[in-house]
């Protein structure tokens, strides 16, 4: 490595370490309720627990997220719309998988429509132990995302860059093909 | 102007749950609208037919996420009525208090739903709070704050703890004291009021064409169709209620009798504690081995009142260790697809995310 | 020459800190709704934070358009900042027409609409929609009000409303003197600001935050800079045209502690409007856009019209 | 209350073939009609009353190789729900649709059709998907369905070095 180069690596490293200290602090999670877990959302979200003092505040498009939360089991049907969403997100973006249904299924493990492990189709920072977890668990869960991002282990987004085609081939294999048209009523 | 395609969900903020709405607009008017479910399915009903009869405990109440006693006790009445098993009577009177508070917990999560499409936050911090009181009760009575697996066929999984009954008095005498709140900030609003009055309206000789229940039939034929009156199920004969009603079904009406029937079930909560007898909570249901329990054979229909209207299931059983089929009704089928397919069209995009709450359409059950 | 370059000089001294004031205020007005909510409130400066993790975040594009619309809307906005007086200072003299902000703002909105509709999204250009639609509806109960002003006070520089509001005091306001107006601007304020009822064009559960659908990243925080800066200006306007701009709280012989005081006084006066504006919009729904629409050109344009009356015929708050 | 029962089976009785009366629980009835009386028999149980379907669903009887629809109907008046019963032949399986009786019965009959197969004539929509997406199996509420081995084959599950699943579910 040549100095310049070294120069660049240290100049991006304290860049990068400004960056996730705003990041860390400011966690806006796209609003999908994509299972039963999200009923617990509004109880961490709201006067209870009050996720915005933590600076996470939900959002309304993938766009402008920066965490997108799997709440529980998918089915193969959500798993699609949540590739879309995860792929439209702005880098860096990060994964919270709650419940054991995103870990093997589940209570569904033998379900025709839902996936056993999500961490095959796409990459999660951070599992939440609990069917349902708590309020409680939620929000250390999240606490949890924000001490990676400090210390920059939040990398799912980098592992899906890299082994794209991995990830591809999984979602392909249960879904079928990955784009379809969706225009069912016609 | 030329129409667009709007996809209302699966991922929007406006989304009652994992759903989507296939939306023709033609500026804001929504021309043809089409509900897309089954993000949600998880084939509950293929999954039921490979478990035995106590492990289906664990899974049914998933099938409502924010409603599932009356999953827990639909399934039980079923097996009660093909295994012809006499229910302790305490345990009728725990299952009313059960039920009424989940019916309390989802009339809070509906007005709190209200706020959402209508921008009125607040109500929504607001009734979440005032829910988690709800949630804590069921956690000290059942041990699970939202799937309580609690009414098991036979009755009660276990008795009621010490001391809870004076924690729900405080509790529902808070939240009395507090329902005028709600009142003043959502149903008297004016801003909320220009959303809710002489909209979505509902008519009256739809309802029976659609199948619709709960609320929304109550609201337009202006008769007390509920099943706790109809045909009393547990020991609602023995509780005195009313069941509010009205003959025009629009929004605002319909927030309304949520509202009313709140006070209904505190009455009910405090004559159930006042009633509650002592004794057993479960009978003995089988012998020896739950796992080996054969539910004798027959296919029976059994359904409750949700707080969206009738919700039940079709068991069918051949003497087997396992159900051999389990139908779910789920109670906003109908309004939930044929309605919004029928009645959203005319309407605009802002009246999409209302019809989901005031008609309280929870798309898990719709999806099973 | 020099003047010119201490006027660009003041002129972005303003924009910074039009920028650190309002996204600090609305900070600790988000607290403010928290505990007004029965909630903690995140931390004051929790604005910056987000707009500085917007930034940090890698952009997209979806063309041209969406990228030139987004830089010609903070810099519209920019540019109505770097014009619009501060506490009586002006930073171009003879440059602070009442019309010329109404222009520049519209060049930044028009930026935004651009953008919006250039990305593509259906929501998006639904939003746009409406948001135009909107302005239609605020803009012109407004205009007939600040005209009857100008006409009234014989100039449409905004320092010299200001300064003619400061000759006697409280009474010389034109919150005492054109009540009704008053009144109607600050309703046409809660529309320009998209507070509720008049948060149409946003409506997160309706059209998925609206012009703002696509946006992510960099674009996302510019456009949060611009929403801050618009917020100062609409909120700089409404205080100077009506509420009598920086009056002083202290009067005495003592220049620096007069011009200080007058400084605390448009910065108290300005937070007051943002709260109170902020706490209605919590208190209420929002409008369909039918709605609204018929609600501006019902109410506030008759209070609007009956206030021109009485100014133009009547001689009363001039 | 049993009086209002027995009189309306009575009716039935004399107008319709019936193959069984069943009374499986209080105020419930449970009607067994050959498949070609069934649309006069649901409209004629509509107008005696039991104005609101509940429901429509379908029983997989594999040993018999047929299926069996079931329509619950209710009547708000008295409270007696009706179980109306029909069985079709599970190689060829076709029925009519009741839209034209119960129209509320267009998605529970696109929900039967999506889930077993049975196809209904006059129901334009149907045949449409309506809670799977590119299903490529057949209709998995179906008996012969084997959902594990779907599951198995198409949802790859992380390997675990000891065996944690319990045999008390699949146990026979």
């Amino acid at each position: 490595m040549s100095k310049k180069e070294r120069a660049v690596a240290k100049r991006k490293k304290k860049w990068d370490g400004i960056s996730n200290f705003f990041r860390a602090n400011s966690i806006w999670m796209l609003m999908y309720c994509t299972g039963c877990c999200a009923i617990e959302l509004p109880q961490a979200m709201t006067s209870k627990y009050d996720m915005e003092r933590l600076g996470m505040g939900p959002m309304a498009t993938p766009r402008q997220a920066d965490v997108i939360l799997v709440t529980g089991y998918l089915s193969v049907k959500t798993l699609r719309r949540v590739i879309y969403a995860y792929e439209q997100m702005g880098e860096p973006k990060y994964l919270v998988a709650f419940g054991p249904c995103t870990i093997n299924g589940g209570i569904y493990y033998d379900a025709h429509p839902v996936i056993k492990s999500l961490d095959q189709y796409l990459p999660i920072d951070v599992y939440i132990a609990g069917c349902m977890p708590k309020p409680e668990a939620v929000m250390n869960g999240f606490q949890d995302l924000i001490d990676m991002i400090k210390r920059k282990e939040a990398n799912g987004w980098r592992k899906y860059q890299e082994n794209k085609e991995w990830y591809r081939e999984n979602q392909i294999h249960a879904l079928g093909e990955l784009r379809i048209k969706d225009e069912f009523h016609e | 102007m030329k129409e667009v395609k709007l996809f209302v969900g699966p991922q929007h903020p406006g989304m009652h749950g994992n759903a989507s709405i296939h939306m023709y607009v033609d500026g804001d008017i929504i021309n043809r609208a089409y509900l897309l479910p089954g993000m949600l399915h998880r084939g509950f009903e293929k999954s039921m037919e490979k478990r035995t009869w106590m492990n289906n405990i664990a899974l049914i109440p998933r099938i409502c996420v924010p409603e599932p006693d009356t999953n827990e006790m639909v399934y039980a009445m079923n097996i009660e009525a093909l295994a012809n098993i006499e229910v302790p009577e305490r345990a009728h009177w725990i299952r009313m208090l059960v039920l009424e508070l989940a019916r309390l917990a989802i009339h809070l999560m509906a007005f709190g739903g209200c706020g959402g499409p209508t921008g009125l936050y607040t109500a929504m911090y607001w009734a979440q709070a005032d829910r988690d009181g709800i949630l804590e009760l069921f956690e000290e009575i059942s041990g699970q704050r939202i799937y309580h697996m609690y009414i098991v066929a036979g009755g009660v999984r276990k008795d009621l703890p010490k001391g809870i009954e004076k924690k729900i008095i405080a509790y529902i005498d808070d939240l009395e004291a507090r329902l005028p709140d709600y009142e003043e900030l959502v149903l008297n609003n004016p801003s909320i009021r220009k959303r809710l009055v002489d909209n979505i309206i509902l008519p009256k000789e739809v309802v029976w064409e659609l199948g619709v229940t709960g609320i929304g039939m109550r609201s337009a034929t202006g008769e007390p169709y509920d099943l706790r009156k109809v045909t009393p199920y547990a020991r609602y004969d023995k509780v005195e209620f009313d069941v509010p009603t009205a003959t025009y079904s629009d929004a605002q009406t319909r927030m309304t009798l949520k509202y009313l029937e709140m006070y209904q079930t505190i009455r009910i909560i405090r004559q159930v504690l006042d009633m509650m007898p002592k004794g057993k909570v479960r009978a003995k249901v089988d012998d020896g081995s739950a796992l080996r329990w054969k539910v004798p054979a027959g296919q029976v229909y059994s359904a409750v009142e949700a707080s969206r209207g009738e919700y039940g299931y079709y068991t069918v059983s051949t003497g087997e260790l396992m159900p051999y089929r389990v139908a779910v009704r789920g109670a906003s089928f109908p309004q939930g697809l044929l309605g919004l397919e029928k009645y959203l069209p005319g309407h605009r995009i802002d009246d999409a995310p209302l019809w989901f709450d005031t008609m309280g359409i929870c798309s898990p059950e719709i999806d099973r | 020459m020099i003047t010119i370059i201490i006027s660009i000089l003041i002129a972005l001294g303003i924009l910074v800190f039009a920028f650190l004031w309002q996204t600090t205020l609305s900070g600790i007005t988000r607290k403010i709704v928290g505990r007004y909510q029965k909630r903690y409130g995140p931390r004051f400066y929790q604005n910056f934070r987000d707009i500085f993790k917007a930034l940090s975040k890698r952009g997209i594009t979806h063309g041209w358009v969406y990228s030139f619309g987004v830089i010609m809307a903070v810099g519209g906005i920019m540019a109505t900042v770097m014009f619009l007086p501060l506490f009586g200072i002006v930073p171009f003299p003879g440059v602070d027409n009442f019309f010329i902000y109404v222009y520049l703002f519209a060049v930044g909105m028009l930026g935004m609409a651009m953008s919006a509709v250039g990305s593509g999204n259906p929501l998006a250009g639904i939003g746009v929609m409406r948001a135009l639609t909107q302005m239609v509806g605020y803009e012109v109960p407004f205009m007939i009000v600040v005209l009857a002003m100008i006409y009234g006070h014989g100039t449409s520089s905004l320092s010299e409303l200001a300064a003619i509001q400061q000759t006697s005091g409280f009474l010389s306001w034109n919150l005492v003197k054109m009540p009704i107006g008053t009144i109607v601007g600050f309703i046409c304020l809660l529309g320009m600001l998209g507070k509720k009822p008049f948060e149409t064009f946003i409506a997160p559960a309706e059209i998925a935050s609206g012009p703002m659908v696509e946006y992510g990243g960099k674009q996302l925080g510019m456009l949060m800079i611009m929403h801050e800066l618009a917020t100062f200006i609409e909120i700089s306007l409404f205080v100077n045209l009506f509420l009598g701009g920086a009056t002083p709280i202290v009067f005495g012989e003592t220049t620096v502690l007069v011009g200080l005081s007058s400084v605390v006084g448009f910065l108290l006066k300005y937070s007051i409007v943002y709260i109170v504006s902020a706490l209605i919009s919590n208190a209420l729904g929002r409008f369909k856009i039918d709605q609204v629409i018929k609600y501006f050109y019902k109410v506030p344009i008759v209070l609007a019209i009956i206030q021109a009356l009485i100014v133009v015929f009547l001689g009363w708050g001039v | 209350m049993n009086n209002i029962i027995k009189e309306f089976v009575d009716n039935v009785t004399a107008k319709f073939e019936l193959m069984g009366v069943d009374y499986p629980a209080d105020l419930q009835v449970s009607l067994d009609f050959d498949q070609r009386d069934i649309h006069n028999a649901l409209a004629y149980i509509k107008g005696a009353g039991w104005t609101q379907m509940s429901l429509l669903t379908c029983v997989d009887w594999i040993a018999d190789n047929e299926f069996q629809l079931v329509f619950i109907l209710f009547n708000w008046k008295n409270g007696v729900r009706l179980q109306v019963r029909t069985r079709i032949d599970r190689d060829k399986p076709v029925f009519t649709t009741i839209t034209n009786i119960y129209p509320g019965a267009q998605y529970y009959e696109r929900d039967v059709h999506e889930f077993f197969g049975v196809e209904f004539e006059g129901n334009p929509d149907s045949y449409k998907q309506l809670f799977l997406e590119n299903w490529d199996d057949i209709p998995p509420l179906r008996k012969d369905f084997d959902a594990i081995a779907y599951s198995d084959r198409k949802y790859p599950a992380r390997k675990y070095k000891a065996n944690f699943s319990t045999e008390a579910g699949e146990s026979k």
